[in-house]
């Protein structure tokens, strides 16, 4: 069996498109987590009743149930309710449908990281309630947030492959696309495995420098 | 400005500054800035009949809590684990609800206990009124993700809306008081146990407090470190500031202290305004057992 | 014994045989061997009725297991089948997963430089079905349309090379594409003809409106390159069981049921080999 | 609603059960060979040679940059072709997930040995132990105890991603849904709304106690 | 064994557990089971020319040790943080390697120390030789997964393979002495700090160690708690215990020693084997401001 490389030159641009497919979801999906996580985030920290409890089943849920039937009941069983969404739309909502419980936990462990002793000294200093929010506990939040955040975010861009399964062109819909067309699984293969490395890897390393940046102990 | 001896400069602190300024080390009668109704008779800081509870807690960690301090001199609390002075303090600075009695500054309540408050959270009392007092914790308490000089500058730039140039310049001058004004530019995690400690200070002292409380700050701390915060803190006593402290260092507590309470209990065993007559003449049969835990016979 | 117990009594061996020989070659089975071993493995499809499904009971049926279970009897040895989606049926040879392919498996130049095809059992051209309040009369009219599609399928690659301008949605499975019709998330679905008119009879408000597109293909079964012995034995299985007539009585068994009389056993069915 | 009738069709519900048994052991049997995978990556991520220690990075970074659907292709058809090694789907999954869960178990075996404060092993030391008996009787019970909780989290999500083997054309509770669908979406045209849901509730039931289970063990054992 | 203030009680040592066990209290001519050469003038605990640097270290951080330390007496390690204390205590034990001089007890050599083994690890001396010197660190030493007894008896039994009943008995018998004999199914985390140390001592004592370190083991603990654990102490060094601590509890220390050495920079600046002397009138300069750092003078 050879390597065509020039199939794989030749078929590089659908991955190109894939590509953008891919972080066309994964950005609006993640965006769509990050709100949600904030949400449950605060209404966990904030203890606010009902709304916690709510929070609360969602979070299991989500985190419970895998994307792929996720997807499946939103883009094969709502219709069945009369509610079509198009495929992108079912993508970003189960992309941030799945990442809010995962971005929120990552959140609610950072806020919770932070000493009590740190919020009383606000206090008695005088800052007031949004100040002590946004000049103490938020820098530091986001600081012992961001590996978790980080990790995530990069779990639900691997996630997202599945969006495949409803007919959305990312690279894996690529790669499966021209293994059933032309059976070059080895090359198609090679070109996904390509692709994933060079959206990753600088998630994965802006990840590290945010960590870096964000942790006053070390920078 | 210049005196090296002088931890607290009342000179340093700018004349026009808003109501929540007020000068310590002077007695009541030259605080202009304060509105109450105060005297020469009621300067000082007072504590009438205080009751705490914490929720789902059979009886109170404080039990009708009553004693007067005077302005300038220091109180030292003293007393076995769990008996309630962590509480004390953190009631005085705001930080947990009363549930009976009033705490009062120069005559002024600051504070009324509300029966069935043990749930209520920090005291909503206005910010002004919160930098009056001032508070160092064990530890933990600097801002990491501000330095040395963003810590103490935080709180008069942000809530007392000072300026900028003139609050870093007193900020700069309490610093070199504390022998720190090279690590000006340092952020708190590379400085040591006791340098954290005195940077602490300053950031409560720059806000000008009329009391200072003091739970265990050295309670982390190696020898020496600790050697180097007590040292401030008898400085700022002789200077007039008048402060509460919560202490194990029995030898340092008979140094500094004016006025001595032994809590058991959440209520008060002994109070001596003879601090060292307490050290050494305890009138209590638990005073003396408590000051006992602190000797060794030699033992051959 | 080990194994999962997979969703369908006739499918019980494959999972549970493949994880116990975990690792063995890539190169295919010869006939010696799949008789010795007692079983054939055969992909077929298993969601796209009439030609291979799982009916209600979790029997594999349809035109092609009619095939598949005949070749086994004949052969002396029990079926193991496999599930493929149609993108997967050239790797599962290749990489030799099963023995023989038997999903409706069209023959093409491109296929065949990768698998050998015996001699066909089928002959389809592509049909499109759409709904019937907008159905698609030519391709023309789906100029700028969406059309849906299974991955792997010849429709998929005719449409690639003839018109570029058709919007494809491609489904990994048959099951999903034709979900994805009936919620009207493409103008219309092709795939070959006999399959669309099948479903189309079954569903209403849809109708083939094209019934002939392209060229007439074939439909054959598959084995990895250069496995002679068992591609000579299906063709000569092909050739005996023409003299009973074997795939008229598929047909009857299998596709009358849905298509009823309005197609002609004789445009679909292929005997011996001889279009 | 006539479409929920399909639930109570003969055959459907145990037929989806039969594949949700199918998950249920593919994700078993890759936790049970994770276990012993990442405790040898674990300990290798700590031995002292850093040749080792990067080639554990980098073999835990792989995994996890690269998606699981990714890597169960490699595995089922690059496998068999670049090196002759053939696998079936499940056993395909099985590998793939064994060496994904190997690796983050790895990482959690990591960081519960460096978690232990070295008082541990020096107690141990002057108490007269052997290294064997430190990792046995100390070390290790405390390491399994801490990480126990994050471990059934990562149970959880292999139970999770056995919904990729559809793909490989494993038959499992999907793939069985998939059928049912398609063979009754004549009869029962909103089957697909009821079967999809209840493949969605299956794992929940599935998952949920897994979940339960962690956050019990953590609050138990976070005192210590 | 009735005797409430006997803390080590040698009647309740078995008789024959194999040569890992001595008798600590007894002079060691009665030390039966010991194989080495002693006699009584070398009996006791010897550190000669001792040097230890840490891996890409510029200067040794303790350089050419060297004193003894004879059977049954309390020598108590002082000096400012980061002058060798802890490392000095952790290569007796084993847990640095040396690489010059040798440690010593009862005449055998237990450790030699070769050059350029800083990256070694933890010596090699066998697990009997190990049990001969006990230690007890600051804090979380105890292992959480056993209970209090097993805690106690898991050495005995795995190392020293003697019988589980006796080796309970014996147990008991110690937790009786420190106070403790009703915790002895609790679990670690189920105690208080001092508790934990009190329990820590037990594991040390049942091996009956010829020496036994202590590493600032109240450094962390309240005061009442500190008391508690430096009583067991004290009781323990009036029963013969041959013993080298650590501690910044002057007082303490002054009560309890023999024998002080002040280490400063990895070097001995002051050794006394006049304890009372050293800390009233301290000989070197050094050492008086040392000391005073713990003293503090009533500032008015
Ligand atoms: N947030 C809380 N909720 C309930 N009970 C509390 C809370 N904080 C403290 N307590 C209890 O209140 C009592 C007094 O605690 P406090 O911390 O004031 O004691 P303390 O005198 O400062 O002791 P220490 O010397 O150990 O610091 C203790 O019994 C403690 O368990
Ligand atoms: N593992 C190590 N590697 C390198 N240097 C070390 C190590 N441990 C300790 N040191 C250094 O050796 C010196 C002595 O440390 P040691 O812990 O013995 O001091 P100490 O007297 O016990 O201080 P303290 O009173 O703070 O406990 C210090 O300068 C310390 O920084
Ligand atoms: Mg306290
Ligand atoms: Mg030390």
């Amino acid at each position: 069996m050879q390597f065509d490389w020039q199939f794989v030159a030749q078929y590089a641009p659908f991955f190109v498109n894939g590509a953008i497919m891919t972080l066309f979801i994964s950005v609006f999906g993640i965006l769509l987590a990050v709100a949600v996580g904030l949400v449950c985030a605060g209404i966990e920290t904030a203890r606010i009743p009902v709304a916690r409890q709510l929070a609360r089943v969602y979070i299991e849920i989500s985190r419970n149930t895998p994307l792929l039937v996720q997807l499946y009941f939103l883009y094969f069983g709502l219709p069945k309710l009369g509610v079509v969404w198009s495929a992108q739309t079912c993508a970003i909502v189960g992309l941030g449908f799945l990442g809010g419980s995962y971005m929120a936990e990552a959140m609610r462990a950072g806020v919770e990281t932070i000493p009590a002793v740190q919020r009383e000294s606000a206090y008695v200093l005088g800052l007031n309630g949004w100040q002590t929010l946004t000049r103490v506990v938020l820098p530091q939040a986001v600081g012992t947030a961001v590996p978790g955040v980080v990790a995530n975010v990069i779990f639900l861009v691997k996630e997202s492959s599945v969006v495949s399964a409803i007919a959305l062109a990312d690279v894996m819909y690529m790669a499966k696309d021209l293994i059933g067309m032309y059976y070059s699984t080895y090359e198609s293969l090679f070109l996904l495995i390509v692709a994933y490395l060079i959206i990753l890897l600088p998630i994965s390393l802006a990840g590290t420098w945010l960590e870096r940046r964000f942790d006053y102990e070390r920078r | 400005m210049t005196d090296e001896n002088t931890i607290v400069d009342r000179t340093a602190a700018p004349a026009a500054t808003g109501s929540t300024q007020r000068s310590t080390a002077a007695v009541a009668a030259s605080d202009k800035a304060t509105a109450t109704s105060c005297t020469v008779e009621c300067s000082g800081f007072e504590i009438a009949h205080l009751t705490k509870r914490y929720a789902n807690a059979d009886r109170p960690v404080l039990n009708d809590i009553s004693f007067t301090l005077p302005h300038g001199k220091v109180l030292v609390v003293v007393g076995p684990s769990g008996s309630g002075k962590s509480t004390l303090l953190r009631t005085v600075a705001g930080l947990e609800p009363i549930q009976g009695g009033t705490i009062s500054i120069n005559g002024q309540v600051i504070e009324t206990g509300r029966p069935g408050t043990e749930k209520a959270g920090r005291s909503k009392r206005s910010t002004a009124l919160r930098t009056r007092i001032g508070m160092v914790f064990q530890s933990y308490d600097l801002f990491p993700n501000r330095t040395v000089l963003g810590n103490i500058t935080m709180s008069p730039i942000l809530v007392q809306k000072r300026d900028r140039a003139e609050v870093e310049q007193e900020a700069l001058a309490l610093l070199e008081r504390v022998g720190l004004a090279d690590r000006r530019d340092a952020w708190p995690h590379e400085l040591s146990g006791g340098q954290r400690q005195r940077v602490a200070i300053c950031r409560a002292l720059i806000l000008h407090p009329e009391v200072l409380l003091f739970d265990e700050v050295t309670a982390a701390l190696d020898p020496e470190m600790v050697r180097e915060v007590l040292d401030v803190m008898i400085e700022l006593a002789d200077q007039g500031q008048t402060m509460m402290i919560v202490t194990h260092e029995m030898q340092f507590a008979r140094a500094i202290a004016d006025k001595v309470i032994l809590l058991e209990d959440g209520g008060i065993v002994e109070e001596s305004d003879d601090a060292e007559r307490f050290f050494t003449h305890p009138e209590t049969e638990r005073a003396q057992r408590f000051l006992h835990t602190f000797e060794f016979d030699r033992h051959r | 014994a080990c194994g999962p117990s997979a969703a369908t009594p006739s499918d019980a061996g494959t999972t549970a045989n493949g994880n116990t020989g975990a690792a063995t070659s890539a190169t295919a089975r010869t006939l010696d061997e799949i008789k010795e071993s007692g079983t054939i493995k055969v992909a077929v499809f298993s969601d796209k009725a009439p030609f291979g499904y799982v009916d209600k009971d979790g029997n594999y049926q349809g035109y092609d297991v009619y095939f598949a279970e005949r070749l086994a009897k004949d052969l002396g040895v029990k079926v193991e089948y496999t599930s493929v989606d149609p993108s997967a049926r050239v790797d599962v040879l290749t990489s030799n997963k099963v023995d023989l392919v038997l999903a409706n498996f069209t023959v093409t130049d491109e296929r065949k430089e990768k698998v050998d095809f015996a001699k066909p059992y089928m002959k389809v051209a592509l049909g499109v079905v759409s709904p019937d309040d907008a159905t698609i009369t030519d391709v023309s009219q789906l100029d700028g349309k969406t059309l849906i599609i299974a991955k792997g399928t010849t429709a998929e690659t005719y449409f690639e090379n003839n018109y570029p301008n058709v919007k494809l949605q491609k489904y990994d499975q048959y099951a999903d594409a034709y979900n994805a019709l009936l919620d009207g998330r493409g103008d219309a679905f092709s795939t070959d003809n006999t399959e669309v008119l099948a479903w189309a009879k079954s569903n209403k408000g849809f109708t083939v409106g094209i019934t002939k597109l392209g060229d007439e293909d074939t439909i054959a079964p598959a084995v990895q390159k250069g496995n002679t012995t068992l591609l000579d034995f299906v063709n000569d299985e092909i050739d005996k069981l023409a003299d009973e007539q074997f795939f008229h009585k598929d047909f009857e068994e299998t596709l009358k049921p849905v298509y009823g009389d309005e197609v002609d056993p004789d445009d679909i069915v292929v005997e011996g080999g001889q279009l | 609603m006539s479409g929920a009738e399909i639930l109570l069709q003969p055959g459907v519900f145990p037929r989806l059960l039969q594949g949700l048994w199918v998950t249920v052991w593919i994700a078993g049997v890759s936790v049970a060979l994770s276990v012993p995978v990442g405790l040898l990556v674990g300990w290798l991520m700590t031995v002292r040679s850093r040749v080792v220690r990067f080639l554990m990075r980098v073999y835990l970074d792989f995994i996890r940059i690269m998606p699981q659907l990714a890597l169960l292709f490699i595995a089922f058809y690059g496998f068999a072709r670049m090196w002759n090694l053939n696998l079936d789907a499940t056993g395909a999954c099985v590998l793939v997930f064994v060496l994904w869960g190997g690796a983050e178990l790895g990482d959690l075996v990591r960081g519960a040995l460096e978690s232990i404060p070295r008082a541990q092993y020096e107690s141990a030391y002057v108490l007269g132990f052997t290294p064997w008996q430190t990792f046995t009787r100390v070390i290790l019970p405390q390491a399994l105890r801490r990480m126990l909780p994050a471990s059934v989290n990562l149970a959880t999500r292999i139970v999770k991603t056995t919904s990729l083997a559809v793909l490989l054309g494993v038959v499992e509770v999907i793939k069985v849904g998939q059928q049912i669908i398609d063979a009754n979406r004549f009869d029962y045209p909103n089957g697909t709304l009821w079967i999809y849901g209840v493949i969605f509730l299956m794992y929940f039931i599935v998952c949920w106690p897994l979940s339960i289970v962690a956050r019990r063990l953590e609050k138990r054992w976070s005192h210590d």
